[in-house]
């Protein structure tokens, strides 16, 4: 049992239980402890020095969020001295910060802005002094801009910690200390895997995703173009923080919105998804029972992840399932069979993936098989983030939008493809349709609570007539290597493999708490995306994707049967090992 | 045979030629008193003595007489020499003013031969504690001691040992912090350099009282020779099984590995110091956690002060009491104090803490090297402030120097006189600590820089006088909001300066004007008519031409011109240039 | 070398402290070395090498009177043990033939005396 | 810059292997070693001990005493600890960096000489000081300094010093 210390806060008795913060234990008492470099999601960096609160009986000021309450504390919140040092501090950030906020990406949602707007600064009491950086845009899904980064350090802490890339680092001290990766070199020759975790925690426009709505709106407006649309599941979860809704599905007044947008067809990346599944569970099927390659089979359906394991775990390529993610499946499609099946030209046709990802926005020209079709199969990708500007853009009353269908043939998805967006998503689709590859049956029980959840590393069995299958799951990037060091530690002892299937998601909660998904993302909000998406499953009437008629239709049509020669040329791909470092 | 030695040495400074004068008389009155064979007598270079005129000591039996006349001579021979009664009016009956702990060996012994530390009570500390003395003893003889962290907070070191023995996870670390950043400070480098194996010592009393099994030497790579003495003392400690399993034939078993610092003065600030030994970035974590519940690799550590841990078996080896009998009532003990700058005898001080300052300056140290006032006493180096002159009265003791504004720090003592100025020295020191910011922090980062601007403006004359609230604003969110002791410290220099010598800034920013004559944007040169010969020396040397005229005319400086190299000064024959 | 116990370590210090050779210590910290410390060191020992002078010659560190370094600290012939300060290479030869053959304190060097 | 020999770097790293925080020893070993840090050695290290090359440029960036460009031939430090300050070291420092042409840290054209300040050396005794390749002069006045520097500026006089 937790100890429970008490303590007072501006005169208020409060009980926490022992170890809790200041700035947690502030909220008792309906205090909203100012702070920048806190991220609800990240332990406490304590690098700003904005959240102090006075001590009655000592003659220090301490740090709110990485202070623990201890018994008997008489804790003030704020008093006239507090909130001009406070202010003090502010005022020295923005000194060394470009006061450009109107030209900002950042500008109506950075932190360092409100809290400016909250302590009343309105003029310049110290000479700004910028230092001299030059801007990151090499990775084309990341643009690192460090003359705004303020070094609260969340973004270095997501880049090595929690996702174990280490591609962001600090260099130098003092005034001189910056974020760059390691000596000075462009992202896009480190190990940057774009997943964007670091831009969505920054505080500040330092760290933004790459800006494609100006691409998208030209394409719009271009005659030339037919322009498609599809978006991802996890979107449909998130969009709604834009306007303050939580946990809300807002999918088919999206695909009203994105026809208001000018886009002549609304296709649905969760139908990809369910063509994933019809390959990549196939292909678990064949690796099981036929064993053609080796188990365990790890899904790849996430950028991100590819792109670390191409640097970091290249033994691990033959476990890769060779299936392309579901939005370049819906884009090498839409520029062939649909493409067809409309007559449309598809050099004329401008594919834009709306994702919860910056990864994506480097995925479209990974490699030469993401120009299957014979174009580039995906022309732009905007994240959640741009669509949200979008929208504010072209004035649109969203949450009034009368509710609409996508266009059929690349849109009507089962529950297991929007399921995808959550951690266990796949894992989930896949047994789903795996039972009924394996066995012939159907499952009675559709729903593997096992596999759900925001625990880091998720191992579960799960019988398949009679045989176990031993599944992991993973998510956030650091949380892979207990899975991987297992798989390997078997291959190099020779005994029994100890799983069948394992999915990865790089980012924490799977892409409902991807790197181009709304500001400010905790577990809560996480959990509360994946129920959104959850519940569109459970709405669902049909929720394998091997019994969605439109992926019927679509083999019998055209591809073939899984895995066959069509399948194999459009939708998957090959993996090369990565250098860490181009310099 | 040789019976006494007379040492003569004029300590007035009255003149060169007063020593050799008084030497010669002295030594016609031995040689009258045909005592040739029997008295030697010698001319110091220096007796220790300042500002008590002639100084005559007379050795074996210790005698020092001041303020001797050459009318003194004969009757100093005749009683005290041959007679051996003591000339009251004539002695010094002064007790020393320094005491020896942490410095015990320093200079005594040959820090290469460990049988000379054992020869001097080496290791007789150590033998006590591991085979008679249980570690709640250890603590308890160290809590008698009154002993406080020498590297500047002056924490109780029983208190850390006692918090760390009393965390319960293993394994523990003992650290000697051996980063001796502070710039004019060198006091722990000369222990390192002089007494390696009383450190080691200290470390193994205080590894046995925490239960440690591990310490690491935690030192600058600036001081190459004190790695490689303590390097090889360890070797040595090993060679013997002093380090090792089963030390002395106790349970107890310990090893001692060194870790060099990389030229990061923060790195002093113990968070700091164990991130930098974990092999990262020697950036400083919120406390709590502390050290000694949760340290380095999250393990219980003590981090100790090289002084500190000198005066360890000093403790243990003659007793708390015994140092406790030292010093004053809240700090026991003596302080060594790294005495430099404007001070005739810069060096090395062991002083009993209480000691006024101003017996550091003028008894032991003789004053200023170049005979002006005082202007101000520097201590706790970066981190400190300035005590003026008025002050120079003083009781030197942790809790007296927090009330002056300054702290005992690590024991730097930096000496101006009126050559230096107030505002640069405030500069110089927020220079040191803009450098040596990790950066971390925005308080400190960009409070100290914003400081530094501001100080750079106004001398160079550009200051407004609504700077001086800016500078304090400025100061107090530094000392609240920094995360640690380096950036909360920081502003000391420049909040002592101010409070102390505000009309100073005052007239840097209103009369642009600096009294030390030490900013150089201030400064006019000028020639002064009634002095100047007309010899041109300054018009052929001014390197920008800033000086015309000719020989009949004579010269001027055209001040819009001068870059205020100070060539001119520097060349005139006559003093015919001014400065100010 | 074997391994210490509290034994050997009373024997070692009643067999240093009961000899009592004479000695030229030489401070050799930095800031020693720094003023020309070693040079001093070296002078000394060539010549008790060459003119088989008995003394022991060895190091120290520093005395803390840095203003006055090269120290070298002298116990000779039953005298009093001295300091001499900012000792040169001449100095040090002066020291040699004064002090340490002849009994003389040398003039104008000696910084302390006990 | 000269070829990296990586069984050599492998030997020095081998004597930190397995010890808890060695990555400042390692980087002191190899600046000892090369003079400064050569990035294939950084990735070297890297690659032996599984450090990330992120780290070791945080750390090397981070600590002063470690240089990612090759060094002059000799290295002169300044030292500006207060003692130095106080005595006259900036002027010092004035005077080399007129004689050489440079600006303190930075190197001569010729690569002969690196001008660079330190905070205290530990010689405040000898204020002020100035050490040049490891050895230290000091109670250096401005008029001295040409005759210090010419004893580098021969080759064969450096054996000398």
């Amino acid at each position: 049992m937790t100890k429970v210390v008490q303590a007072q806060i501006n005169g208020i008795l409060i009980r926490v239980p022992e170890g809790t913060t200041i700035l947690e234990a502030a909220k008792q008492v309906q205090i909203k402890i100012p702070v920048l470099c806190k991220h609800p999601d990240l332990p406490p960096e304590a690098s700003c020095g904005i959240c102090i609160v006075r001590i009655k009986g000592t003659n220090k000021m301490l740090r709110a969020c990485c202070t623990p309450v201890e018994n008997g504390m008489e804790i003030i919140t704020h008093d006239p001295e507090i909130i001009e040092i406070r202010r003090t501090v502010i005022e020295l950030i923005l000194s060394n910060h470009p006061n450009d906020c109107l030209k900002c990406q950042r500008n109506n949602d950075c932190e360092l802005q409100r809290l400016t707007a909250d302590f009343g600064i309105h003029s310049e009491s110290f000479p700004t002094f910028l230092r001299d950086i030059p801007k990151d845009y090499s990775t084309n899904a990341i643009d690192l801009d460090p003359v705004k980064c303020i070094l609260c350090g969340r973004c270095v802490h997501v880049c090595q910690n929690q996702q174990n890339v280490w591609a962001l680092s600090f260099l130098e001290r003092g005034m001189q200390t910056r974020i760059s990766p390691a000596g000075d070199i462009q992202l896009a020759d480190s190990p940057c895997v774009r997943c964007g975790q670091c831009a969505a925690h920054c505080p500040t426009g330092a760290i933004v995703e790459k800006d494609d709505t100006g691409i998208v709106w030209n394409a719009l407006q271009n005659k030339e173009k037919y322009c498609v649309v599809q978006m991802a599941p996890a979107v449909r979860a998130s969009i709604g923080e834009t306007f303050g809704q939580i946990g809300v599905n807002y999918t088919k007044k999206l695909y009203a919105l994105l026809r208001r947008l000018g886009f002549k067809a609304v296709f649905d990346t969760s139908f990809g998804a369910d063509i994933t599944i019809m390959e990549e569970a196939s292909e678990f099927e064949e690796r099981l029972l036929k064993q053609t390659r080796p188990l365990p089979l790890i899904t790849s359906c996430c950028p991100s992840w590819v792109d670390f394991m191409e640097k970091f775990h290249t033994d691990m390529i033959e476990n890769f399932s060779s299936c392309k993610s579901p939005h370049e499946i819906i884009g090498v499609l839409s520029k062939t069979y649909y493409a067809e099946k409309f007559k449309i030209d598809p050099s004329k046709i401008f594919m834009v993936s709306i994702m919860p990802c910056t990864s994506k926005k480097y995925e479209i020209q990974r490699s030469s098989e993401m120009f299957a079709s014979g174009f580039q199969d995906i022309d732009a990708v905007l994240c959640t983030r741009e669509l949200g500007r979008m929208i504010k853009q072209a004035g649109i009353d969203f949450e009034n939008l009368p509710e609409e269908q996508a266009d059929s043939i690349l849109g009507e998805y089962s529950g297991a493809g929007v399921i995808f967006g959550s951690t266990g998503g796949v894992m989930e689709a896949a047994l789903r349709t795996a039972h009924y590859l394996i066995t012939g049956r159907e499952l009675e029980h559709v729903e593997f609570e096992s596999v759900r959840g925001l625990e880091r590393v998720k191992e579960t069995e799960v019988e398949i007539d009679g045989m176990k299958i031993r599944v992991a799951i993973a998510h956030g990037l650091s949380s892979v290597e207990y899975v991987l060091e297992k798989i390997r530690q078997a291959k190099l002892n020779n005994t029994e493999i100890p799983y069948h299937l394992v999915e990865v998601m790089a980012c924490p909660g799977g892409c409902v708490g991807g790197g181009g998904q709304p500001y400010m993302v905790t577990d809560e909000l996480r959990v509360k995306r994946a129920k959104a998406l959850y519940s569109d499953d459970k709405d669902k009437e049909i929720r394998f994707s091997h019994q969605n008629p439109y992926i019927k239709r679509l083999y019998e049509e055209y591809l073939g049967k899984p895995l066959g020669e069509k399948s194999e040329r459009l939708l998957h791909t090959t993996y090369v090992p990565q250098p860490l470092y181009r310099k | 045979m040789v019976k006494r030695i007379v040492l003569i040495k004029d300590t007035a400074a009255t003149g060169p030629d007063t020593t050799r004068d008084f030497y010669n008389r002295f030594l016609d009155g031995i040689r009258e008193h045909k005592l040739l064979d029997e008295i030697m007598v010698v001319r110091a270079a220096d007796l220790g003595y300042y500002g008590h005129g002639l100084v005559v000591k007379i050795m074996p039996n210790n005698i020092v007489y001041h303020n001797v006349q050459n009318t003194d001579i004969e009757r100093i021979i005749k009683s005290t020499i041959e007679k051996n009664q003591i000339l009251d009016d004539l002695i010094l009956n002064e007790k020393p003013k320094q005491i020896k702990v942490a410095l015990r060996n320093c200079g005594l012994i040959d820090p290469e031969n460990i049988n000379d530390y054992i020869a001097h009570d080496g290791y007789k500390a150590l033998s006590n504690v591991l085979l008679e003395f249980t570690p709640e003893k250890v603590i308890d003889e160290l809590k008698k001691s009154g002993l406080r962290g020498r590297g500047g907070a002056g924490y109780p070191t029983w208190m850390k040992w006692k918090a760390c023995r009393a965390s319960r996870s293993n394994p523990k670390y003992i650290i000697c912090n051996a980063d001796e950043g502070d710039p004019g400070a060198y006091m722990d480098r000369s222990i390192l350099e002089g007494d390696p194996y009383s450190i080691i010592e200290g470390m193994m009393i205080a590894a046995y009282a925490v239960g440690a099994s591990k310490g690491y030497f935690y030192i600058r790579a600036e001081y190459p020779l004190a790695v490689q003495r303590i390097d090889e003392a360890l070797t040595k400690c090993r060679e013997v099984g002093l380090l090792g399993e089963n030390i002395l034939d106790s349970k107890f078993s310990f090893d001692i590995d060194i870790r060099l610092g990389a030229g990061a003065f923060v790195c002093g600030e113990e968070t700091a110091l164990m991130a930098s030994i974990e092999g990262k970035r020697g950036t400083p974590h919120p406390r709590p956690p502390y050290p000694t519940g949760s340290g380095l690799w999250g393990q219980p550590t003590v981090i100790n002060n090289v002084e500190t841990l000198a005066n360890v078996p000093y403790i243990l080896c003659y007793g708390g009491d015994n140092f406790a009998k030292i010093g004053t009532n809240s700090s026991k003990g003596t302080k060594v104090f790294a005495v430099t700058g404007k001070i005739k005898n810069s060096g090395l001080v062991e002083v009993p803490m209480g000691i006024p300052l101003k017996e550091i300056i003028y008894d032991i140290c003789g004053g200023t090297i170049s005979g002006k006032d005082v202007k101000a006493v520097q201590t706790g180096g970066p981190s400190g402030g300035v005590i003026p002159n008025k002050n120079l009265d003083v009781l030197v003791d942790y809790d007296n120097l927090q009330k002056m504004g300054s702290i005992m720090g690590s024991g730097g003592m930096i000496v101006m006189d009126t050559d230096d100025c107030m505002v640069d020295i405030a500069k110089f020191y927020l220079g040191f600590c803009v450098e040596e910011s990790c950066g971390k922090c925005a308080p400190c980062r960009i409070g100290g820089f914003q400081i530094l601007q501001i100080l750079n403006r106004i001398t160079e004359g550009k200051g407004k006088i609504e700077d001086l609230a800016t500078l304090k604003r400025i100061a107090v969110s530094m000392q609240k909001a920094s995360l640690c002791g380096l950036g909360q410290n920081a502003p000391n220099p420049v909040v002592s300066t101010l409070n102390y010598f505000e009309e100073e800034y005052k007239e840097h920013i209103i009369n642009k004007r600096c009294r030390a004559g030490k900013c150089v944007a201030l400064l006019t040169y000028t020639i002064i008519q009634e002095k100047c010969k007309k010899c041109a020396l300054c018009f052929t040397n001014c390197p920008v031409k800033a000086i015309s005229g000719n020989r009949e005319t004579g010269y001027k400086i055209d001040q819009s011109l001068c870059t205020k190299c100070g060539k001119c000064k520097e060349v005139c024959k006559f003093k015919a240039v001014s400065k100010e | 070398m074997s391994k210490f116990n509290k034994d050997t370590i009373i024997a070692i210090h009643n067999q240093e402290t009961a000899e009592q050779p004479d000695y030229i210590s030489v401070g050799m910290s930095a800031c020693g070395i720094a003023a020309g410390a070693q040079e001093v060191y070296d002078v000394f020992a060539k010549q008790i090498k060459s003119r088989n002078f008995t003394i022991k010659l060895r190091k120290c560190g520093c005395a803390g009177m840095c203003y006055a370094e090269p120290l070298v600290e002298v116990k000779a012939n039953g005298m009093p043990v001295v300091t001499y300060g900012r000792v040169t290479e001449e100095i040090a030869q002066l020291i040699l033939e004064k002090h340490v053959a002849n009994s003389i304190l040398v003039n104008d060097c000696v910084v302390n005396i006990r | 810059m000269e070829n990296i020999n990586t069984e050599e770097i492998k030997s020095l790293i081998q004597k930190w292997k397995g010890k808890d925080g060695n990555l400042v020893m390692i980087l002191h070993e190899i600046q000892n070693r090369y003079g400064y840090v050569p990035r294939p050695v950084s990735l070297e290290v890297s690659k032996e001990t599984g450090i990330p090359l992120a780290r070791i440029y945080e750390v090397i960036t981070f600590y002063n005493y470690f240089e990612l460009c090759p060094p002059a031939k000799h290295t002169i430090s300044v030292c500006m600890g207060t003692a130095c300050y106080l005595k006259g070291a900036p002027e010092l420092l004035e005077e080399i960096e007129t004689l050489l042409h440079v600006q303190e840290g930075q190197s001569t054209e010729d690569g002969q000489f690196h001008v660079n300040v330190v905070r205290c050396l530990g010689c405040c005794g000898l204020a002020p000081v100035v050490s040049i390749d490891g050895k230290i002069f000091g109670k250096v006045k401005k008029s001295e300094i040409m005759e210090i520097l010419s004893r580098y500026t021969h080759e064969e006089n450096n054996v000398k010093v």
